[in-house]
């Protein structure tokens, strides 16, 4: 009896993804067309789509470890903006950028096992922790900072051999800075974790249903503090892209509301990396295509509606193609014990 | 006032011992001490001194949103102000965080009897126009502010940042081999960003009348447009994958990012915008040829002096511009192209050579 | 037993829930302010000096006292448009946006039009304004209401719109002559007046909270709305329109931060001019979870967080302490007033029944 | 038979649960045999799931000591009493629903090949071999939320047993089993206990203590009343004992004297969640002054019957007529207001705003009507006052309207759903599962309700999976099978066993 049903079954959702397949393959054809127009302005707006999407999606792994266990993270841009500043000084201080990095990564997660205090002992409600957080870090790094310093520069790209020569993808994703590479492995690699090991299970468990995890002998706490502070360390590492890689100095308030884009793209990218991978990438793209729109200087179009296009695409594509986002059950709510 | 009882503080916390000093907090907030008061520090000497006696000259200046220490317009005004404060006047400074604050700002310098107040930036305006109506024994020095009509005390300091963009372009035009030079701007909300733009475009044509020009404006609002240097560096990246070899960056710390960005690519040039950046972003040495700069520094300087002196003009006061020196690239930048720039700066002067830039 | 007792008993009950409700905020303040005065001692400031000056700032004259209650008003009308939807279960991150456009509108209201007089312009310059932000509030709710679209990131979007928005407006159609990018000044008679140093529309704020207040609790529109945010299949079950009730909500709230942007334009920049209500919408958000999201709550928030705002200058002026440090200060008593748990285990005060809140609802 | 000589497995001395303002458990005292099935008790909120929580390490004991096979033990979590071989079917499921059979079981004992790489392939045939050792069927990578009920109840029996407990509690696992369903988890129980697995069971349904149970132990506010042996008792004396009052099982009801057709459904075709057809092709009719049930195992159509009449779902085709107006296409707010009361099967999703008080829950069908609002204002005094009326009809526990609903037992959240309903003029009633988990003492009492409203010539729809319900309340009996009515009986053709079989789907 149901067989009879399916086809007429074939819901939005369905036919949303063939649609959403259609726009990709316009994409790839429009890719190459202008590549084959155009090289290098092709290369030149694809490398930048790439850059400008990195903060983004480590901002998205960071939020989406975290609701994967049952919290909300609202505070991924005051943990990139403080992470960015310490790893700044760092780098003045020491010089080494590695060192910088792992600063940078190390102030994200104390600011996310402060995050995982509020909302998992404190049982604060989770968007309030969050906004501390990102009001802290501001006022913080203002108040603190003061120019006149100066770094020993900044990371450099490095050519990955002959990958590097391959037209158009070598220099898109073979000729990069390390925090970028690191990015592209960590969005495998947390794709790998939270889909194929026992940790990720017991992470989606947690966020999904916390009572079920506990009856199980699964420490729900445990698992939230963890994946919340290693959220934080991402969430840190995108900071320290910004000051080591993308800029080598550092600014108040230099993220630019960059954390809650970052959110958005999670949730565009249904909390699975790859998905917020995507979407990082669609809206680096927009971006890096405005700016290339307003150098070609072609267009009447007044540039404050050009500047739009990132955001107006988002949505058209939110609402056209992605729709509802199912968010983990358990998201938001503090797990009481008894 | 407070400042009194704060000097012993900062003296503890000379910026070369915390630089010194290893752990996070304590090292930031011993240089921020130190660094924040540079300007309490000389105002301790004479802070005895209370501000509406005759005997002690005061000034005081109030920042556009931002801070003072900008590397920008408000860092240049400050600096000038402590010329003043060199020849034993009193100084100090607010740094406005909310736009609204502007009139209360002035009001805190003319409600303490400060004798010169200095306002940065044309979105004071408005404000520093009423104040100067309500203070008429306070002279006002209005950087970047237009007068429509003449007040006796107040001044608008302007510069003709076109003829610096034309500079600009013109060096940017002959340095290109790749035949592309880009401009990573701030908003054309700000009028002296407009300016720089038309004239670095115009100046380039007029050099080179098929050159290729690429040039962006910050997408977001004022509140980002000139402290977004991520975007700032993408953008110039953006421009030098596809063939730019000179990058004009003018907006502030955006402006910046893009300047350091360049300074990481080989063969490309990039020049500044407002100070000689040489100073401000040290970073950026390896490519920074020049700045198009607005001396605002000396501006103000002269103005205060001339305050002091009861020579106060009011109305508008055209401050100069020009090419901050090469530094680094002084040989690389050839004698021909020198020459030319000193041809096109009389033709700017004597009026002979136009840059077509005219506000509404 | 006689009244007299009776009477007795009510006040030291009446006194029993003061304290109760008002205990926790209290101390919260207090504890975040010696905190700040150790970050002000490490930054080797004067805590002492920077907090009399930034009292001194924000309450020592009449004038100081009005800018106070005049940063306070936008402060609770974007505040009470976060704690509105967050009551209909949605978190509206897009207060700037709706409160840029609202601020634009009136603006366009108040210098377009001519020869009205003061009753008729202002009001209708507040109201369009305001309409205009529910307008803008109301995109996100009908995406969410037809196609599932999260508002949080299509408000985080339309924020950034709104920005381009309003400033090619500013900066084009509805330019002013001379080289600025705003527009005109409006009209004598559209701009909202202070009486002494007291902002009337600080009044109107106010007014805004009680009605919203009213609305919630006391109608059954406030009803629906909660029971969507509460539970949307026992809405459905009890015959409420769930898209419609999304859509009003965000309508609504927008409304609010409209007015909010309104009110700024015809009663403080008295016209349009990018980057003169820069952030007003954010500090909404923090007001909102400040006062718990309960719309009287948002008042004395707002009157909190307006005051830091106001006295900086004097603080920067009289102790040369920057005015960031409010940004911590704001962060710290945030912190301490929702953890509440700290709080209540050093004065022993007992939590209500019911008393807590779960913003986190309006994220499922 | 009699197993208490066999050796102790568990045994709680003394055991007490504080909760803030609640003592939930009062020195309780129990002894568990090897291979015994030791049967619980009690009203709802009697303190039945808190002592087991103890038991099972989820709460820690206020005063008392547990041993388990000898040993004094202290379990901090799960953890500690899964190790002992303790194992724990929760009265509210415990599983994940988006994730698969075969995850569900190992999570928290997961098997790992290097590196923490879950091995899937091993765990889905651990999860086959233990479902056909035990004749469970159940398959390992179906997800959850797409199973019945039953099959998630035998899903929870494969995670303890995939832990090998030897000892099993089962707090109210037959609540939402159908009879079929119930009687093959009795099957497995005694299959269990024959390889000497000893189990607690849980229930509120009679019958099944006395057809199971070794022994029976009885909870009544927190306090162990009594222990019986099934042999020695009736339903009535549990009953008793349970309540503290003596208390009518069967329902009391005169002859049905049916009138005017109130529903008329023809040739209704419904699709659930999933767009699969699920109604197809129902007729079926409902008199003012009758109780027509509907009996079938779960999953058969009725949820989507029952929401296509209240108008929570729509229709594909076929006619809804209440009253003589086709509603078919109306909304739930233009039904009630034809006089429809809605029982809802889920009353935590549907019928209650948890976080509400209980009067603002009890205005839910009525708030936008005078006297409760004039126009868009309410108010408050009336909608307490009628709060404080239904409360005490109705008897609700805590009697105070201003206590959240969150805070109340499945039985008296369920005692508010009905009061409310019943509480506006009514041409039609649909109930749906109306008494599911819910005590003795509220049951009678919900009864009694609903052959109130018949009598007073409302025309009732009862949907139960609940056998003995439907056979006790309806006056027409309606088999539904396969998304189809397959047969209607008059009250007095329906045996149990021909019904049973209908609901089997085959034809009688
Ligand atoms: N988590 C809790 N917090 C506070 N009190 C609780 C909690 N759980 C149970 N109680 C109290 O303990 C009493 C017993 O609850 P319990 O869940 O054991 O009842 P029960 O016998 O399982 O009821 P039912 O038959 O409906 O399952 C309740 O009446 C309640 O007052
Ligand atoms: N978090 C809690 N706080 C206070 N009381 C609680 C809490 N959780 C449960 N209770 C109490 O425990 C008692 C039983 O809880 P439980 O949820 O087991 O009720 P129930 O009758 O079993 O519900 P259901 O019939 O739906 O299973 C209720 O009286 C309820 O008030
Ligand atoms: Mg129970
Ligand atoms: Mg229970």
């Amino acid at each position: 009896m149901t067989t009879a049903a399916v086809p007429k079954a074939r819901s939005r959702g369905d036919y949303a993804k063939i649609i959403g397949l259609i726009f990709g393959v316009l994409v790839l054809i429009g890719i190459i067309y202008g590549y084959i127009t155009n090289p290098v302005t092709t290369t030149a707006v694809l490398a930048s789509t790439l850059r400008q999407s990195t903060p983004l999606v480590l901002g998205a792994l960071c939020g989406l470890i975290g609701e994967r266990s049952g919290v909300i993270n609202i505070g991924i841009e005051g943990q990139m903006l403080m992470a960015a500043f310490i790893a700044f000084l760092a780098n003045v201080y020491t010089g080494n950028l590695f060192v910088a990095v792992l600063a940078g990564f190390a102030t994200g997660a104390v600011l996310g096992a402060f995050l995982a205090f509020m909302s998992v002992t404190l049982k604060m409600d989770q968007i309030i922790g969050g906004t501390v957080i990102n009001i802290l870090a501001l006022g913080l790094t203002s108040f603190f900072y003061q120019t006149g310093l100066t770094t020993q520069g900044k990371m450099q790209p490095i050519p990955l051999g002959p990958l590097a020569d391959i037209p158009l993808i070598g220099p898109i994703f073979f000729d990069n800075p390390p925090i970028t590479y690191t990015t592209l492995i960590l969005v495998m690699l947390v794709h790998y974790v939270l889909f194929y090991t026992r940790w990720g299970l017991r992470t989606r468990a947690v966020g999904e249903h916390p009572s079920a995890a506990d009856t199980v002998g699964i420490n729900v706490f445990k698992i939230r503090y963890i994946n919340v502070i290693i959220g934080g360390g991402i969430a840190g590492l995108a900071g320290a892209y910004l000051t080591l890689e993308a800029v080598g100095s550092f600014e108040r308030a230099m993220t630019n509301g960059r954390g809650f884009v970052a959110l958005a793209v999670m949730i565009f990218g249904k909390y699975t990396p790859f998905g917020a991978w995507g979407a990082a990438l669609l809206f680096g793209f927009a971006t890096a295509l405005q700016t290339q729109l307003q150098f070609a200087g072609q267009l009447e179009i007044p540039h404050q509606f050009i500047g739009m296009l990132p955001y107006l695409l988002t949505i058209i594509v939110l609402a056209g193609f992605v729709g509802r986002t199912r968010v983990p059950s358990a998201v938001g709510k503090p797990y009481e014990k008894e | 006032g407070g400042a009194a009882e704060q000097a012993p503080a900062e003296e503890e916390a000379p910026a070369e011992e915390a630089a010194a000093e290893e752990e996070a907090p304590a090292e930031e907030a011993a240089e921020e001490a130190a660094a924040e008061e540079e300007a309490p520090a000389e105002e301790a000497s004479a802070d005895e001194g209370d501000c509406s006696s005759e005997e002690v000259f005061c000034v005081g200046l109030v920042t556009d949103v931002g801070e003072i220490d900008d590397k920008s317009f408000n860092q240049s005004a400050w600096e000038g102000v402590q010329i003043a404060s060199e020849a034993g006047a009193q100084v100090d400074y607010i740094e406005t965080g909310d736009a609204k604050d502007y009139t209360a700002n002035i009001e805190l310098f003319a409600q303490n009897g400060y004798d010169v107040i200095v306002t940065v930036g044309f979105a004071l305006g408005e404000a520093t126009a009423q104040a100067a109506a309500t203070y008429p024994d306070i002279d006002f020095i209005g950087v970047d502010q237009f007068q429509g009509e003449t007040i006796p005390n107040l001044t608008g300091l302007l510069f003709p940042e076109d003829q610096a963009g034309f500079m600009a372009g013109a060096l940017a035009a002959q340095l290109s081999e790749s035949g592309t030079i880009a401009a990573v701007l701030g908003t054309d909300l700000v009028p002296p960003v407009v300016a720089f733009k038309e004239g670095y475009e115009a100046g380039a044509l007029y050099m080179n009348p098929d050159i290729n020009l690429i040039s962006t404006y910050h997408p977001g609002g004022l509140d980002v447009a000139f402290t977004d240097p991520e975007w700032g560096a993408s953008t110039a990246k953006q421009a030098i994958d596809q063939g730019a070899d000179v990058v004009f960056g003018a907006g502030g710390k955006t402006g910046n990012g893009a300047l350091i960005e360049v300074a990481g690519n080989e063969g490309v040039f990039c020049i500044g915008v407002d100070s000689d950046q040489w100073e401000t972003v040290p970073e950026a040495h390896s490519c920074l040829v020049s700045s198009a700069m607005k001396l605002i520094t000396p501006g103000v300087g002269e103005l205060i002096g001339m305050s002091n002196a009861g020579e106060f003009p009011g109305g508008n006061f055209i401050g100069d511009v020009g090419l901050a020196p090469f530094h680094d690239f002084d040989s690389e930048v050839s004698d021909e192209i020198k020459s030319s720039l000193d041809e096109i700066n009389a033709g700017l002067m004597d009026g002979t050579i136009e840059t077509g830039y005219n506000p509404g | 037993m006689t009244t007299q007792t009776d009477s007795k008993a009510n006040i030291s009950q009446w006194l029993m829930v003061f304290w109760r409700s008002a205990a926790v905020p209290l101390v919260a303040v207090i504890l975040a302010l010696l905190v700040g005065a150790i970050i002000l001692l490490i930054s080797g400031a004067n805590p002492l000096a920077a907090y009399s000056a930034l009292a001194k700032g924000a309450f020592g004259t009449p004038i100081a006292f009005g800018r106070t209650l005049e940063k306070a008003t936008p402060l609770i009308l974007g505040g009470l448009a976060v704690a509105f939807a967050f009551k209909g279960g949605l978190f509206n991150i897009g207060g700037q946006g709706q409160l840029l456009v609202g601020a634009i509108v009136a603006a366009a209201v108040g210098f377009g039009i001519d020869g009205l007089p003061f009753i008729i312009h202002m009001p209708l310059a507040l109201l369009v304004g305001s309409l205009a932000g529910a307008v803008y509030g109301a995109i996100p709710g009908a995406l969410k209401a037809y196609t599932g679209a999260h508002e949080v990131i299509t408000t985080i979007m339309l924020n950034f719109i709104a920005i381009n928005l309003t400033d090619f407006m500013a900066n084009g159609p509805w330019k002013d002559e001379g080289i600025v990018a705003r527009t005109p000044a409006i009209a004598e008679a559209a701009a909202i007046p202070t009486w002494g140093n007291i902002p009337i529309g600080f009044f109107f704020a106010v007014v805004a909270a009680l009605a919203t207040w009213y609305l919630l609790y006391r109608t059954t529109i406030g009803y629906e709305i909660r029971t969507v945010g509460f539970n949307s299949n026992a809405a459905k079950y009890a015959g409420i329109g769930v898209s419609y009730t999304i859509i009003l909500t965000m309508a609504i709230s927008g409304f609010l931060a409209g007015m909010g942007g309104a009110i700024e334009t015809l009663g403080v920049v008295g016209r349009y001019q990018p980057g003169f209500n820069a952030g007003l919408g954010f500090d909404g958000i923090t007001i909102a979870l400040l006062a718990r999201t309960n719309p009287i709550g948002v008042i004395p928030a707002a009157l909190l967080v307006g005051a830091m705002q106001a006295g900086s200058s004097q603080m920067q002026f009289d102790a040369n302490v920057p005015f960031q440090i409010i940004d911590v200060i704001q962060a710290l008593i945030l912190f301490f007033v929702s953890a509440d748990m700290i709080v209540r285990w050093i004065i022993r005060v007992k939590p209500e029944e019911g008393e807590q809140v779960t913003l986190s609802t309006s994220w499922g | 038979m009699n197993k208490t000589n066999r050796p102790i497995v568990l045994e709680a001395k003394g055991l007490t649960k504080r909760f803030p303002g609640v003592l939930a458990n009062d020195n309780i005292n129990l002894k568990l045999h090897q291979g015994e099935i030791l049967a619980f008790l009690g009203e709802n909120g009697a303190g039945k799931s808190t002592l087991m929580n103890m038991l099972y390490g989820l709460y820690t004991p206020t005063e008392g000591e547990i041993w388990i096979k000898g040993e004094k033990v202290e379990m901090s979590n799960p953890g500690d009493a899964i190790d002992r071989g303790v194992g724990m079917v929760h009265q509210h499921f415990q599983l994940v629903p988006v994730m698969t059979v075969a995850e569900n079981v190992m999570l928290g004992s997961e098997i790992t090949s290097g590196g923490g790489r879950l091995n899937m392939r091993k765990a889905i045939q651990n999860v086959r071999d233990l479902s056909e050792q035990y004749g469970l069927a159940v398959d390992p990578t179906a997800v959850i939320e797409d199973l019945p009920v039953g099959t998630q109840q035998r899903v929870e029996i494969i995670k303890a047993l995939y832990r090998h407990a030897d000892i099993l509690i089962l707090d109210e696992p037959t609540a939402v089993l159908t009879p079929q369903e119930a009687n093959e988890l009795f099957r497995i129980m005694n299959d269990l206990t024959a390889q000497n697995v000893s189990i607690i069971f849980i229930t509120h349904k009679l019958k099944e203590v006395l057809s199971v149970a070794d022994r029976i132990g009885v909870l009544r506010s927190g306090q162990m009343v009594g222990t019986a042996m099934p042999e020695d008792s009736t339903e009535t004396s549990l009953a008793e004992l349970m309540v503290g009052r003596n208390v009518i099982l069967q329902v009391e009801k005169s002859p049905s004297k049916p009138k005017e057709p109130v529903l008329q459904i023809q040739n209704l075709h419904v699709r659930d969640d999933r767009g699969h057809a699920s109604v197809e092709g129902v007729d079926l009719e409902v008199r003012a002054g009758e109780i027509v049930g509907i009996a079938g195992v779960e999953g058969n159509g009725q949820r989507e019957l029952v929401e296509a009449l209240t108008g929570l779902r729509h229709a594909d085709s076929g006619k809804i007529i209440i009253d003589g107006r086709e509603i078919t296409h109306f909304n739930p707010r233009q039904i009630t207001e034809l006089g429809v009361a809605h029982i809802p099967e889920d009353r935590e999703k549907h019928g209650l705003v948890m976080p509400y008080t209980l009067s603002d829950n009890m205005v839910l069908n009525k708030y936008f009507k005078a006297p409760y609002a004039k126009g868009v204002i309410m108010h408050h005094d009336k909608i307490d006052q009628n709060g404080q009326v239904l409360v005490k009809e109705y008897d609700v526990r805590p009697p105070n309207i201003h206590a959240l609903a969150q805070n109340l037992s499945g039985g008296n959240k369920q005692k508010v759903i009905v009061a409310r309903e019943f509480s506006t003029p009514t041409k039609l009633l649909v109930a749906a599962q109306p008494t599911r988990g819910i005590d003795v003492g509220s049951i009678e009492f919900i009864h009694k309700q609903i052959v109130a409203q018949r009598d007073q010539n409302v025309a009732v729809l009862v949907v139960s999976a609940e056998l003995d319900e439907v056979l006790g309340l309806a006056d027409r009996i309606a088999v539904m099978f396969d998304g189809r009515i397959v047969k209607i009986l008059s009250a007095a053709e329906a045996t149990r066993e021909r019904v049973g079989l209908l609901m089997a789907g085959s034809e009688a």
